[in-house]
């Protein structure tokens, strides 16, 4: 199984880049992490050349919505795999509503392209940098992000709900 | 190009290069034919749907029936567990109390005095069978929702969804 | 009844043959590749499905005359007509069975016995890509013109190959008559047997020039919709199908007239002329045809088709050189014969 | 490794003008695109030069509903993810909910689990396979190998009562224990379709026009199928044995006997005749789990967990307390912990991903899917760049690219 | 005409242009609905479910209905198979009315009838908000067997249908409800 520990990590991150990193490893088996917005690109740059590391396998990117979280209503996790030391590490930052901006990952990871456009077509991220950063899934008219929390599910125009066929 | 070795159990599938006989074409289309040609007098497996049936599992999700007891009488009890666990939102009911006098037709004290199920929005999943609590919806393994020409022929109603009366 | 009443009823009977077996190739297509695919085909239009193509003619027929507003209008009609007609008129030259002996006169079961008449099929042959690449550029359509592009390269290369192969024919055959070829190859004198190899370069090249897979790049569904017929509906559509299976028919009479003998079968060859002669004849003929358009079908529901480039590859670099090989073979093998 | 962006500049492509392109759209409704989505090729008379796909045709929204929904319910959503291996979702998704309420299955539903995920994945290849000779003009092969995987919804039918979209098992195991039909249809499978399969595998394996179509056509290297997120038979075709089966292995398929096959170059060819490989390993796998279940004999096919498992039918109709568990669980009311989950198993298409947070509520708080082909499919232009149309259709149908999945 | 020609009363019972009207509206009729060619519009499941139909164990080419035309010019049902978005629906209405006369539609699948169980912002509520549907047919996905059914349906429309009925003036009405050309 994995043959990373968090220690190692932490070790090797700090060694190398100079800034210390936390990372808590969950009950599920997976690394967590938590950084600041401007080290993310610096840190994923770091993970994917190191050789050690090897982080060169970018799973997922996704972003959640906390409403309640007043000035980090956006998170964006990132989950990141090394292959070589089958150990994945997941990363998480956080954006305010007001000014969601990410860096964008495409430069590292050509992966990152169709995720991050699937993120801001959902949650309207801006992914600072992206080549072509425009929605993905749903119509281009849409103004609005449909995946945040105040978004109605239904379709409005839905007939056979309430209408006469049904004694609601 | 590199073959990156990440367990034990890698089986690499070697390229065979073409041989002569490969290269000419005409023996892997005989072949080909050959193949084709042996199904020509195969017994066919084709069924003739409307006068043949495919034999079907006993387990197979198909069209609704509201059961009956074994007195006659309509064992649904208007709980709306099956309204609930309904994915698709299909299933609307209204319940109504047991009059004296009608315990021959209703089961419990309470009874759905409308049910309904909108057959198009339905996905056959089988939940309403697995949260009904008093054994009242099945879905039979032999009949299946036919298609229709209109909208409304497919919100089933009580009269299409309850078992005939057994005949005595 | 004067020669020409008569030749006039051979040709009326020989264009409604064409007709009928070009629309029966459409039923047997679907059988056979319902057969070979563990199914059963169409069996519910009369008993076993034998009206569907009735029932598809007539679909057809009654369909919406639909010609798209950016097409060249006359071409775009004149293109399945093109075809079609060029696909009926090769049937002239072929020998369907051997002389009628009738009244105490010789009556020709050909509609005209031309001196030239390989050279007559081929110019024929070569006329009806046309119809494709008219049809296909008036649509307007990018999927019509890459299929009728792809039809008239590919026509145009293996039309050289086709040729090729049969200049070593003539060379064994010494005549350019297709009632000539034919009379030689009494008994079991097949020509395939003396030009095998010109015979397989012919019969690949069939392939080609009618459009069937695996060569059937002009028209091949996954890539090209529909190929240089996307844009046609109604009978149009129905032309452009059926002349396909005309072509099929033709190609297999010219197979079997060329390499197969014929009309001709041992103990035929050996018959007086008379009315058995020349139903058998035509028996033995036509069941040489029904075996060429199986085995064109056969063909179809077996193997995958070529990519454009290889096909040309196939036909350029490999089926050319092969019939030069082939006619300077042929060619030493008379010089050492005589 | 390099970068993507090391990669990109390292391109240097000349600006053409003088040339006419002309643009060709492929989709949203052409054949070969199996599911819609657009390609819209910009080509130089057949050779294309670029390409850029729209995609969203049939987006629905599964992530929203499954906000929506309690956890049970989010299993017929997954059905319709991949709908050609339809089992491997219910349980990748069973499997996180599992391990976020800390479910522990009985190693016979692990088995049982087993058998129906490589039925599917075996499925799943039928299908891809066979298209990718549809695709390439040869039908018939199509319809010899699906009248087995017909087969397959029979055994499905049996199991679950579904042939495609299957709803199988529930949170904690299966709804009902596999029917003895079940194994006697397995066995006939394993003795009979190899023979059909190797007729279909002559047909085209070795023939040399389907040889020429494939090899060399698509290719892509190791370092880019890494950076654009291959996984799966994608991405073993081009030379790495990452399979989660090993890599990771969950629901006991370590103590399953299997090769992972690798390709060599990561054409076209290597990718069809990894799936074909795979085939074979997955009726090694089913011959090994069916002999496993049937020695432990008839027994538990599900957890013996009553907050999270609904109690069996007769105990409802009955007993008060089974009732009360029912009506809970049904409800939704089931005590979920906080917390964050990252599952993934081996789909049919590679990397199949759940990503659930929970806050304890009786939906999952989000719910994101990591869709192999959605993932994978963005490197299509780039593989397709300057091959011929045919090629582009021939790749794109050995990608297998589920378009369920690809917009979810 | 020659005037020692007498033309005689029609018999009674088939005065009029029904009789020949009607005749050749069966044939027409008895032939279309025995070579219905489709035109797949599968998105998702239903299409996987509409190949089963296509192949050896159902086999809809009894029907006479196997050419599968792509091209929307040649084909005469447009079998509508899946989820369809709404970024969808106008590509779908394209294709309807590139369809030549006489067309028909079959609704397969929930989905596609009514959108399912995705009630959601980014699914049509059925294709009938866009195009006239003839026959739907119930299923998640449908069995074949279901979509065999609905196929037969749409033969015995067709098989009543007069010739003339898409110059009729309620087709006309029908059309011009759903805006179609």
């Amino acid at each position: 199984m994995r043959t990373l520990t968090k220690e190692q990590i932490e070790q090797h991150i700090s060694d190398h880049l100079g800034s210390p990193l936390s990372i808590t490893e969950d009950e599920y088996g997976i690394f967590n992490t938590t950084v600041p917005l401007k080290q993310l690109y610096q840190l994923i740059l770091f993970l994917f050349k190191d050789e050690v590391l090897g982080f060169q396998f970018l799973t997922d990117i996704c972003a959640v919505h906390y409403p309640d979280n007043k000035g980090n209503e956006f998170a964006v996790v990132y989950h990141l795999q090394s292959m070589q030391n089958k150990t994945r590490l997941r990363i998480k930052i956080f954006v305010p509503l007001e000014k969601p901006e990410v860096p964008t990952l495409t430069g590292i990871y050509a992966s990152a392209n169709w995720m991050e456009r699937e993120t801001y077509d959902f949650f309207g991220i801006q992914f600072l940098g992206h080549p072509n950063l425009k929605r993905i899934l749903n119509m281009d008219e849409m103004s609005a992000f449909p995946m945040r929390k105040e978004y109605p599910l239904e379709d409005p125009t839905r007939e056979d709900k309430a209408d006469f066929q049904f004694g609601r | 190009m590199a073959i990156i070795k990440l367990t034990s159990r890698i089986k690499v599938m070697e390229r065979k290069p073409m041989s002569f006989m490969e290269r000419i074409y005409l023996p892997a289309v005989f072949k080909g034919m050959a193949i084709t040609l042996s199904h020509l007098f195969k017994k066919k497996t084709t069924i003739s749907y409307p006068e043949q049936k495919r034999p079907m599992s006993d387990v197979f999700r198909g069209l609704h029936i509201l059961k009956r007891d074994e007195n006659g009488a309509e064992r649904c009890t208007a709980c709306g567990l099956c309204a609930l666990a309904c994915p698709a939102e299909a299933i609307t009911m209204t319940a109504a109390e047991r009059k004296a006098g009608e315990q021959l037709l209703y089961r419990e004290e309470k009874y759905a005095a409308v049910y309904e199920i909108n057959m198009l929005r339905c996905i056959f999943c089988g939940l309403c069978e697995e949260a009904c609590p008093k054994a009242a919806i099945f879905l039979q393994n032999d009949v299946m929702a036919p298609p229709s020409f209109e909208r409304g022929d497919f919100i089933y109603g009580k009269d299409r969804l309850v078992e005939p009366f057994p005949q005595i | 009844m004067s020669d020409w009443v008569v030749k006039f009823i051979f040709i009326v009977v020989i264009f409604a043959l064409s007709l009928f077996i070009a629309m029966y190739s459409t039923y047997a297509e679907r059988k056979i590749a319902a057969f070979l695919q563990d199914r059963l085909g169409p069996n519910r239009a009369g008993p076993f499905g034998i009206l569907q193509p009735l029932a598809d003619g007539v679909k057809l027929f009654f369909k919406e005359e639909f010609i798209p507003r950016a097409s060249d209008k006359w071409l775009f009609l004149m293109g399945p007509g093109l075809f079609i007609c060029t696909a009926l008129m090769t049937s002239a030259v072929i020998p369907f069975a051997p002389d009628l002996m009738w009244d105490g006169k010789l009556i020709s079961m050909q509609a005209t016995d031309l001196n030239v008449g390989i050279l007559y099929i081929f110019g024929v042959v070569s006329l009806g890509v046309y119809g494709i690449l008219i049809g296909g550029w008036a649509s307007n359509n990018k999927f019509s013109l890459l299929g009728a592009i792809r039809a008239a390269s590919q026509n145009i290369s293996y039309e050289l190959a086709m040729g090729l192969s049969i200049v070593a024919l003539i060379m064994v055959t010494s005549s350019l008559s297709l009632k000539d070829i034919v009379s030689q190859q009494s008994g079991w004198h097949w020509n395939v047997i003396y030009q095998p190899l010109g015979f397989l370069i012919f019969i690949i090249c069939a392939f080609a020039e009618t459009n069937r897979a695996p060569f059937d790049l002009p028209e091949c569904e996954t890539e090209l919709v529909g190929g240089y017929h996307t844009e046609y509906s109604s009978m149009k559509l129905g032309f452009y199908l059926f002349a396909e299976y005309i072509n099929m028919f033709i190609s297999s009479a010219v197979l079997a007239t060329l390499y197969f003998g014929g009309y001709q079968f041992p103990f035929i060859s050996s018959m007086d002329p008379g009315i058995a002669k020349t139903i058998l004849g035509a028996a033995v003929m036509f069941g040489k045809i029904f075996f060429f358009i199986f085995f064109f079908m056969w063909v179809r529901w077996t193997l995958p088709r070529f990519r454009y480039d290889q096909l040309m590859n196939l036909g350029w670099k490999i089926l050319i050189p092969l019939s030069v090989i082939n006619i300077l073979l042929t060619a030493g093998f008379i010089l050492f014969k005589s | 490794m390099k970068t993507n962006l090391d990669y990109l500049s390292e391109i240097h492509e000349p600006e053409r003008p003088e040339i006419p392109y002309t643009t060709l759209n492929l989709g949203p409704t052409h054949p070969a695109t199996h599911g819609i989505f657009q390609n819209v090729l910009k080509m130089d008379g057949e050779r294309i030069v670029s390409g850029e796909q729209t995609i969203g045709y049939i987006h629905r929204a599964f992530e929203k509903i499954a906000e929506r929904r309690p956890f049970y319910q989010i299993t017929p959503l997954t059905d319709r993810m991949n709908y050609c291996s339809a089992p491997i979702n219910n349980t990748g998704w069973m499997l996180t909910a599992e391990k976020l309420l800390k479910i522990k299955v009985p190693k016979r539903v692990d088995y049982m689990r087993v058998l129906v995920m490589e039925l599917a994945r075996i499925t799943d290849h039928i299908i891809c396979n066979s298209i990718l000779g549809v695709d390439t003009g040869a039908l018939t092969g199509f319809t010899y190998v699906y009248q087995w995987r017909e087969f397959v919804y029979e055994i499905y039918e049996e199991i679950c009562g579904a042939r495609l979209t299957t709803n199988m098992g529930r949170i904690g195991g299966f709804e009902r224990d596999f029917n003895p039909i079940v194994f006697e249809k397995t066995k006939k499978f394993l003795k009979e379709f190899p023979v059909i399969w190797k007729q279909f595998e002559n047909l085209l394996s070795r023939n040399r026009i389907f040889m020429d179509r494939t090899i060399d056509t698509g290719a892509i290297s190791v370092e880019r199928a890494l950076n654009y997120g291959f996984t799966g038979p994608n991405l073993r075709a081009c030379g790495i044995d990452y399979d989660l089966r090993t890599a990771e292995p969950y629901c006991s398929y370590e103590d399953f006997e299997f090769d992972v096959p690798v390709g060599t170059t990561g054409d076209t060819y290597d990718r069809f005749v990894v799936r074909n490989e795979e085939i074979w390993q997955s009726l090694r796998i089913i011959e090994q789990a069916l002999d496993k279940i049937e020695k432990m004999g008839p027994g538990e096919f599900h957890a013996d967990n009553d907050h999270y498992y609904l109690p069996p039918k007769q105990e409802v109709y009955k007993n008060m307390e089974a009732l009360i568990y029912h009506f809970k669980i049904i409800m939704g009311e089931i005590d979920a912990p906080v917390g964050e989950v990252y599952n993934a198993v081996e789909g049919a298409n590679g990397e199949l991903g759940f990503y659930l947070i929970s806050d304890g509520g009786r939906t999952p708080y989000r719910l994101h899917f990591r869709r192999p082909c959605f993932i994978y499919y963005q490197a299509y232009p780039e593989i397709v760049k300057g091959q011929l149309l045919s090629d582009a259709i021939v790749v794109m149908s050995s990608l297998n690219v589920i378009a369920g999945e690809l917009d979810a | 005409m020659s005037e020692k020609i007498k033309i005689s009363e029609a018999p009674e019972g088939h005065a009029g242009p029904g009789f020949f009207a009607t005749s050749l509206d069966s044939v027409v009729g008895l032939a279309r609905k025995n070579s219905i060619w489709p035109l797949p519009f599968a998105t998702s499941c239903c299409g996987i479910e509409f190949m089963s139909t296509m192949s050896s164990h159902y086999d809809l080419a009894r029907f006479g209905s196997e050419r599968l035309s792509f091209s929307p010019r040649q084909a005469d049902l447009l079998m509508v198979m899946g989820t369809i978005a709404k970024k969808m629906g106008p590509v779908l209405r394209q294709v309807y009315e590139q369809m030549a006369e006489p067309k028909w539609v079959i609704a397969v699948g929930a989905c596609a009838s009514s959108g399912g169980i995705f009630d959601t912002y980014s699914v049509l509520q059925g294709i009938d908000r866009i195009i006239p549907v003839d026959v739907y047919v119930p299923g998640c996905p449908p069995r074949p067997e279901q979509i065999i059914e609905g196929v037969m349906r749409i033969q015995d429309l067709i098989g009543k249908e007069s010739v003339r009925r898409r110059n009729s003036k309620e087709y006309q009405q029908l059309m011009e409800e759903y805006l179609v050309k």
